[in-house]
């Protein structure tokens, strides 16, 4: 159990967040211009609006190794595109759901709606998906395990 | 000839698997496909048909054939086959209760995959097999492996078996079987020549009056290629046709692949999968597909089955009869109806 | 069944001796009763080997794609689940209504060989049905079985028989009520442990072989160009060892026809390993009911379908979990 | 032959002092398609730009990526500093490494590690990026204005003053929209018809503005810059240019039973009419429901008697069809009808009456001459009650949920006006909340209640009925916490306001998007709040949300100035990161349109060759890239992939996926 | 050691040359500096850049060049797109050599040669070209015609005009086919430029370029009189595995990849038409 627990802490998750370029992405630099620290394996990718997401790149990215992938969009109402995120929102509440529901743990996917006046909450919440993936473990469930039964 | 009592059969799994791999039909998630056998594995040997045929053995559905590792512009080839050979080497393994039908497409295999140049993927794992073969006591309506000349009675193979409610019957045929002869030998008494002549005769009678049993091959030579191509009902065979693979992944003979990259984090894997004939992508190329309808794409098969391999191997079918397609295609299409439209019944 | 077949022939005839439809898409005559194909009859002649019985549990409205581009109108033989699909194609502008016949016909359940021989009965030579029975005939000997327990699975879990579309109908007896179990077996996994269903799944989802029998075979898989066969979508792939490989397979394809799936069942009906693959779509489709209301694809005029529309109170992703709204 | 430079900012010591810059620039060399690495202090400053430029010629560069701060404040510069480098400015990508990495982080080598990543990311996708150019389309220099209210007025004026064409459609026979109906307007009271009517007149009289009253909007083609619009022109059978609005027609007319709208039905009016005396154009309009020649072929009275030969009763409805650069929607509203609120007792008591009925019965111009004498018997009202929030601010369904805003006011208005002419009148108000924010708001209804005693009575009213011929309002006082029955002559309801139901319509032509509550919904709620998310349609008055007359007219003359900005420009430059589909693969479905907030995708049908010399029609998605505001939302409905995004193309965010995983 | 059927050898780029708008053409030569294998003319190879994809293409080099081989490729899909962004230094895989060659050493020696090409159809065709020229004494007279939609078509002028056409005994034929300024030789399409050449019937002519081209071409010449068991060409079809295993390239009972690319006209004869 010691054990465990030590290798666990080791581990540091590779995430991937999806930011949209209007509100997600302006509150991560204001996370950055007013110095709030989060991890340094969330690495940010700029999306036009949350509704340019596609599941495919959410599984691409599991694919590929990731351990945890979060969304963030500006909050429903407040879209740049007006109705983007409402799409989102639906969107990822089905896959999510069915990710779960085939087994993948449900923490490792995440929809947070930060705006870009929120350069407090950007920083708590990637502090937060950190921590829990750090605690839930590498991906072994969606990541890329080319093992064959037998030989 | 050798037999055991059905009871102990677990016995002569477990010593197998001492020292060698042993692959026999086992039940999981509901059906029967080769798998690595175990203690409390539900075998099921008298299943005729396995999802997969034992080609997945040899040809796996998917694998591996190399690594690439790229640093700027420098590639470097990891070759993944050395590992793949010391393997069988180290552990050969035995395919149990191989029906007759399935042996003989090991051997049209055979002719693809190890004629010059030789796939060394193929060559590695069939050279590690010990083929052991279970003779059919009860053919299903599907089966029309006499039409081919097999005898499901007696099939080939490294060692022949047969099984009735008491015994299981086991005579080797060649070198290998011999050794994995000797290997299980303590556990055998011998005789059981009657009892196997009886089967074999109960089970002629039953596949003589098989609905399938005469079915006439002999419009299909290599003369008749173009007439066969041209034929107009090609058209309305195929029309319920949906492009799946599933004929072409549960045939036992069946050995187009196709060969991709995959990129993962840590480098590109180059590998092989099965391919089929059927997908309207198979012979898709930038700039043109010679079959651009499922027409073609269907004549292909059946006529790749019936007209092309004889032709390049000495009248030998690439059909064996064993009519997993006849149980498997989604809309019912199938080679008997190909070969009832186009060559017709001995009978009729 | 036997009047419902010859009425259905008749019809047939008339349709196309007439001249009103250039064709009539039905099932024609297997090698044994139990396997007839689905076809296209273009003249009286070829309906010689027409036929409508327990086994022609194929959903045919997917040939329409093609079939509404030729000449002529084409008639089609449609069972109350089928018209669904049929719908749900017109409404996507797949199928050009005007070109179509729609003959609704009647089902009273259809069966899977694969169920009988799965009772132990090999070689089945002939099958003959009555009523709620069936008798089936091998060259091992002769069966009684009931016909509930050889349903397809689809049939087993009937989601109702109530036509969505048709210009006829040929309804010679009362259908069976709708059995509304079909999300049972979704709540079964769904209360498993996240472990229980990984194990599940992969188990499942270890025997396919990737023929894309599933895709091919569904009504909403009728993409020109699939995803999984075009280079340029960036997740082209065949691989199938690789476990993850098939489950983004299987999960990209449930997301595509989620809110479009009709549930017709004909994913799992042709899987050759049987993989329940419609508890893939079913999932989707009982969380969209449990989400954002009760939807059913391929209804008639049931609006904008749920993943292109939306409510400013949807649940949010991180609570949705279990499909229902909290 | 991909050809990357790469520029690593040390942005002084802002990256610098976390970053180990060089070493990025340096590791960076050896990416594949990396021709050359550079870092230096500050590349958005003129050297930094010089070095860039110098660099895309002397290597011959196809793309660049700069690592440096937030692409949000210098990717435009950077695009700008390629452009003048010969190279296309859609071949540059910002990596984020100060926001998101420098300032962030603590650790040197960790920072620099994930710097190098977000560089490689950017790599990844530049790679991918294609030159794109951003198009052009030309505007046509006119602009239409449906709804001749104040809102519509307020703008077209604008719009014409500066120099360009307005037309105004108005469904109505006459511009001028419900302001015109009213008596005083708040905070001054000063008469509305005083300062409406001149503006109406300035219309009429402005070379630039043509108003097509009696007129409605049927179908609009285009986008912005570029609008096609169809109008209909209601047959009024009276010749607009011949009639001279003496109304002897009127007179004569024998049909006379029609109820007057322009009073709120509380009189009656002749067939043939015009609106109300100072109606803009001042022309006739025959109601063709209520006139005896029309519906019966007899009578004729009124041609007979027109002296300038105006009346045609064979006019049918026409159809113009006019291009416009922008457009502004200002539709108006209307009081909801009352029918869920049966409680007020509004259909059995013709004394319960509504506050846009009141305004009529307090204006000279109304059906009483501007006495306020009660509908059922014409008797001065001694005790008046009003009722506030009439559906509005009601979640029960029967109402609307919103506030409708201008009740508060305009019934301290009436309140005050009824005591001020008529002191010896009792004035309740029942008021659930007073919301009077606004300049010299609060301090007009605290006048209402100190200086003119008006009772304001915390409390919803549970039911009015009649007992006796009095009009009986039982409600609770919730200071007092009692029950209260008011014994009232006349009740007024500030019934909630709606938008005008016309706009349904009218946002399905725009494809402007509405919301539950059939508002139009503005680009942003509070950065971009007179535009429509479709480019080109603008937003003034109640159609957006409700509010009163300063405000309608202020927003009109942003809508105005919007407009002019617009029209100012010969040429649209066109975003050019827009959804792109391709065509071999769509499957016509029409699921990217449903999903789209601009009405950019239509579909055609088009012809394909299939193999073996036969061909297929296939329907098939386009794109207009001047509407498209490339969000991506139909990327990701579609499929079969049909669809992407220029700039964010799939390829492009897997090949950054790929790089943030690659180990 | 495993033989190495699949397994590809690594080949680094060392020079790069565009031909056309789309064409270019990549020297490669092994880790070592050296020659990666030998061929014969006509034989293919495959060519890969991991991760992305292979691509069969006909070594354009001719195998009497010791240093190093050459593709000329032309950019149409994915693998090839890839592949045109490469640069010197990159280092690519390739595999081979694949497929039977053209029979130089028997059936055109001695012989006056027709060689007619059309588009990037002269990438295998610069190799037989070529290794005639090495072996100039072994073969008669050469006739080279080379069509393209326009000049700047025309693959690999440069050694067309500065080499072939100083060849002794040997004529070379351009054409292309709309007039174009700066252009003043011959407009028009090939098959109908072969017929007006009045070309001797008696040589062995080897066709290679679009399909539609090969089809009138042939035609003409069977006019003249051209012996059909006398004209090759070559075909191309979807390949994977480049040993006749993966089953995708066969036309009838023939693999592209192992019984051609090359094919004489009269075997063509006999098998489908689905090529």
């Amino acid at each position: 159990m010691q054990e465990v627990t030590t290798k666990k802490k080791e581990f540091t998750p590779n995430i991937v967040a999806f930011c949209c370029n209007w509100c997600s992405y302006a509150g991560a630099d204001l996370a950055g211009s007013s110095r709030l620290s989060y991890p340094a394996n969330v690495k940010i990718i700029r999306v036009p609006c949350s509704c340019r997401v596609n599941p495919t790149f959410v599984l691409k990215a599991f694919q590929q190794g990731a351990d945890g992938v979060i969304l963030c969009g500006c909050h429903p109402g407040d879209c740049h595109y007006v109705t983007g995120n409402y799409y989102t929102r639906r969107r990822m509440a089905l896959l999510f759901n069915f990710l779960n529901y085939m087994g993948i743990e449900k923490e490792r996917t995440r929809v947070e709606w930060v705006s870009a006046a929120e350069g407090q909450r950007f920083s708590a919440v990637m502090n937060d998906f950190v921590k829990t993936i750090t605690e839930l473990g590498e991906n072994k469930r969606l990541t890329d395990l080319r093992v064959k039964e037998g030989e | 000839m050798l037999k055991i009592a059905k009871e102990r059969l677990n016995e002569l799994y477990a010593k197998i698997n001492e020292t060698m791999g042993l692959f026999m039909p086992i039940k999981k998630a509901g059906e029967v496909n080769y798998h690595v056998w175990g203690e409390g594995k539900e075998v099921s040997l008298e299943t005729l048909k396995t999802v997969k045929s034992p080609k997945n053995m040899f040809f796996p559905q998917t694998e591996n054939m190399m690594k690439f590792k790229t640093e700027g512009k420098n590639i470097e080839i990891v070759d993944v086959r050395e590992k793949l050979a010391a393997a069988a080497e180290d552990k050969p393994f035995v395919m149990f209760g191989v029906k007759a039908c399935d042996y003989k497409a090991i051997e049209v295999l055979d002719k693809v995959f190890l004629a010059e140049p030789v796939d060394t993927y193929y060559q590695i794992r069939r050279n590690a097999a010990t083929i052991v073969t279970l003779a059919c006591s009860k053919p299903e309506e599907s089966c029309f492996c006499s039409v081919f000349g097999i005898d499901a009675t007696a099939p080939q193979g490294d060692v022949t078996t047969w099984l009735d409610e008491n015994y299981l019957y086991w005579q080797a045929n060649t070198e290998k079987g011999e050794n994995l002869t000797k290997l299980v030998e303590t556990l055998f008494e011998k005789g059981g020549e009657a009892e196997v002549e009886t089967q074999k005769a109960n089970t002629q009678a039953i596949l003589e009056k098989l609905p399938f049993a005469n079915l006439d091959l002999s419009r299909f030579k290599p003369e008749n290629l173009n007439e066969l191509f041209d034929d107009t009902r090609w058209e309305e065979m195929s029309e319920a046709c949906l492009g799946c693979g599933t004929c072409t992944f549960v045939c036992p003979t069946c050995q187009c692949f196709d060969i991709r990259d995959f990129k993962t984090n840590e480098g590109v894997i180059r590998y092989r999968c099965w391919d089929s004939c059927m997908y309207s992508d198979f012979t898709l190329m930038a700039h043109g597909n010679s079959h651009t309808t499922q027409m073609q794409r269907f004549r292909q098969r059946f006529m790749h089955k019936l007209v092309y391999y004889p032709s390049q191997n000495d009248g030998l079918y690439s059909c064996v009869g064993c009519g997993r397609c006849v149980n498997k295609c989604p809309q019912r299409l199938n080679i008997v109806k190909v070969i009832k439209t186009l060559g017709g019944n001995k009978n009729d | 069944m036997k009047d419902v077949e010859l009425k259905m022939l008749e019809r047939a005839k008339q349709l196309l001796e007439s001249g009103e439809v250039a064709r009539v898409i039905g099932w024609k005559k297997g090698e044994f009763y139990f396997d007839p194909a689905p076809a296209s009859f273009e003249t009286v002649e070829e309906l010689g080997d027409f036929v409508y019985n327990g086994f022609c549990g194929a959903n045919l409205s997917k040939y329409l794609i093609q079939a509404s581009k030729k000449e002529g109108k084409t008639a089609i033989f449609l069972k109350p689940c089928d018209s669904y699909s049929f719908n749900q194609l017109v409404k996507e502008h797949r199928i050009v209504r005007e070109n179509i016949h729609v003959i609704a016909i009647e089902c009273q359940g259809k069966l899977d060989i694969e169920k009988i021989k799965a009772q132990g009965i090999s070689a089945v030579t002939e099958v003959e049905e009555e009523g709620e029975s069936v008798t089936v005939s091998s060259l091992y000997g002769e069966t009684k079985l009931n016909k509930a327990e050889i349903l397809l699975g689809k049939c087993a879990s009937c989601k109702g028989k109530t036509h969505q579309v048709k210009d006829e109908e040929i309804i010679l007896h009362e259908m069976p009520a709708p059995i509304n179990n079909r999300f049972d077996e979704v709540a079964k996994l769904e209360a498993m442990t996240e472990d229980e269903r990984f194990a599940f799944w992969r188990e499942q989802l270890q025997k396919c072989i990737r023929c894309n029998a599933c895709r091919n075979v569904c009504p909403a898989c009728s993409c020109v160009k699939c995803v999984f066969d075009n280079p340029a979508s960036g997740i082209e792939a065949k691989a199938n060892d690789d476990k993850f490989e098939e489950q983004l397979f299987h999960i990209i394809r449930a997301f595509h026809v989620a809110g479009r799936c009709t549930d017709c069942g004909e994913c799992s009906r042709v899987c050759p390993q049987n993989i329940p693959l419609h508890l893939l779509n079913r999932k989707f489709i009982k969380d969209i009911d449990g989400l954002y209301g009760e939807f059913q694809a391929g209804e008639t005029d049931n609006g904008k379908t749920p993943l292109t529309s939306y409510t400013e109170s949807d649940v949010e992703p991180n609570n949705a979990l279990g499909g229902e709204a909290k | 032959m991909q050809r990357i430079g790469v520029f690593i900012c040390w942005c002084g010591s802002n990256i610098a002092a976390t970053v180990d810059v060089k070493k990025v620039a340096e590791t960076i060399k050896s990416e594949p398609g990396v021709v050359y690495s550079e870092n230096y202090q500050y590349m958005c400053s003129e050297n930094g730009q010089q070095l860039i430029k110098q660099a895309i010629k002397e290597h011959n560069l196809t793309g660049i990526v700069v690592g440096s701060c937030s692409p949000r404040m210098h990717e435009a510069t950077f695009r700008k500093t390629a452009e003048a480098a010969g190279l296309n400015p859609y071949m540059v990508e910002i990596a984020n490494i100060r926001e998101h990495c420098s300032w962030i982080h603590k650790d040197m080598d960790e920072a620099t590690e994930k710097a190098i990543v977000l560089v490689r990311t950017a790599i990844a996708k530049v790679k991918l990026n294609a030159p794109l150019q951003a198009g052009e389309s030309p505007v046509v220099k006119r602009a239409l204005v449906i709804g001749g209210g104040i809102a519509g007025i307020q703008a077209a004026l604008d719009i014409a003053d500066a120099g360009f064409e307005v037309d105004i459609v108005e469904k109505n026979a006459t511009i001028g929209g419900r302001m015109a109906q009213l008596d005083k307007t708040f905070p001054t009271l000063d008469c509305s018809a005083c300062i409406l009517t001149p503006k109406m007149v300035d219309c009429a009289q402005h070379e630039k503005i043509d108003i097509l009253s009696y007129s409605e909007v049927e179908e609009v083609k285009g986008f912005v810059g570029n609008f096609n619009v169809k109008i209909r022109r209601k047959a009024r059978y009276v010749d607009e240019t011949k009639c001279t609005g003496c109304k002897i027609c009127m007179e004569k007319c024998p049909s006379k039973k029609g109820l007057n709208t322009f009073n709120m039905g509380l009189n009656n009016r002749p067939a043939i009419h015009i609106p109300f005396a100072q109606a803009i154009p001042n022309v006739a309009v025959i109601d063709p429901e209520q006139c005896i020649k029309l519906k019966t072929g007899k009578c004729g009275i009124c041609q007979k008697f027109c002296g300038a030969g105006a009346i045609d009763y064979e006019q049918k409805d026409t159809f113009v069809e006019r291009e416009y650069g922008a457009i502004v929607v200002a539709t108006g509203f209307k009081p909801i009808a009352l029918d869920n609120f049966n409680e007020y007792g509004y259909a059995e008591n013709k004394d319960v009456i509504t506050s846009l009925e009141l305004e009529r019965l307090m204006n000279a111009a109304g059906p009483t001459d501007g006495v306020l004498l009660r509908p059922s018997d014409g008797k001065h009202p001694k005790v008046i009650t009003f009722i506030q929030c009439v559906g509005s601010r009601d979640t029960s369904g029967c109402g609307k949920p919103y506030c409708s805003k201008i009740c508060c006011m305009y019934t301290a208005k009436h309140a005050m006006l009824i005591r001020e002419k008529y002191p010896d009148t009792e004035v309740h108000v029942f008021y659930i909340d007073v919301r009077t924010p606004g300049k010299n708001y609060d301090e007009f209804y605290r006048r209402a209640v100190e200086q003119y005693g008006v009772d304001y009575i915390k409390g919803m009213v549970g039911k009015v009925y009649n007992e006796n011929g009095k009009l009986m309002v039982q409600g609770s006082n919730l200071i007092d916490n009692e029950q209260i029955t008011i014994e009232s002559d006349l009740v007024v309801l500030a019934t909630a306001i709606e938008p005008e139901p016309s706009i349904r319509k009218v946002a399905t032509l725009l494809t402007a998007s509405i919301d539950t509550n059939n508002f139009l919904t503005e680009s942003h709620a509070k950065l971009r709040p007179v535009e429509s998310p479709t480019a080109g349609v603008y937003l003034a008055g109640v159609c957006q949300g409700p509010k009163d007359i300063p405000e309608t007219v202020s927003q009109a003359s942003a809508c105005a100035a919007k407009v002019i900005g617009l029209l100012a420009k010969d040429k649209l430059k066109t975003n050019p990161c827009v959804a792109v589909p391709d065509e071999m693969m769509c499957n016509g479905c029409s699921q990217c349109a449903n999903v789209c907030a601009y009405g950019a995708i239509t579909y055609v049908d088009k012809e394909f060759r299939l193999g073996g010399g036969k061909t297929e029609i296939r329907r098939v998605a386009s794109v207009n890239p001047a509407v498209c505001q490339g969000c991506g939302a139909c990327t990701v409905t579609c499929p079969s992939g049909t669809m992407d995004l220029k700039g964010f193309s799939s390829k492009q965010i897997m090949s950054e996926v790929e790089a943030i995983c690659k180990k | 050691m495993i033989e190495e059927n699949l397994i590809p050898k690594i080949g680094v780029i060392t020079d790069v040359r565009r031909d056309t708008p789309d064409v270019k053409t990549f020297r490669v030569v092994g880790t070592d500096g050296k020659k990666l294998f030998k061929h014969m003319p006509g034989q293919c190879a495959m060519v890969s850049v991991p991760g992305v994809g292979e691509c069969m293409f006909s070594i354009t080099s001719s195998p009497t060049n010791e240093e190093y081989m050459e593709f000329s490729i032309k950019k149409c899909g994915c693998v090839t797109e890839v592949i045109h962004s490469l640069e010197v230094g990159q280092q690519i895989t390739v595999r081979g050599p694949y497929g039977k060659n053209f029979r130089v050493e028997e059936d055109f020696k001695g012989q006056d040669l027709l060689f007619i090409a059309g588009g990037i159809g002269l990438a295998p065709l610069r190799s037989v070209i070529n290794y005639v020229r090495h072996y100039r004494s072994n073969y008669g007279k050469v006739v080279i015609v080379y069509g393209a939609r326009s000049k700047d078509d025309l693959v690999d002028i440069e050694e067309i005009q500065n080499e072939w056409m100083n060849e002794p005994n040997t004529e070379v034929y351009l054409t292309i086919d709309r007039p174009q300024e700066g252009w003043d030789g011959h407009v028009g399409f090939v098959p109908a430029y072969v017929k007006e050449l009045g070309l001797n019937p008696n040589m062995t002519a080897v066709l290679c370029g679009p399909p539609i081209m090969i089809k009138f071409t042939l035609a003409g010449l069977l006019e003249i009189g051209f012996d059909k068991s006398r004209v090759f060409t070559t075909l191309e079809l979807r390949m994977k595995c480049g040993i006749g295993k993966c089953g995708r390239c066969n036309v009838g009972d023939k693999f592209v990849c192992k019984d051609g690319p090359v094919f004489r006209m009269t075997e063509l004869d006999e098998l489908p038409d689905e090529y």
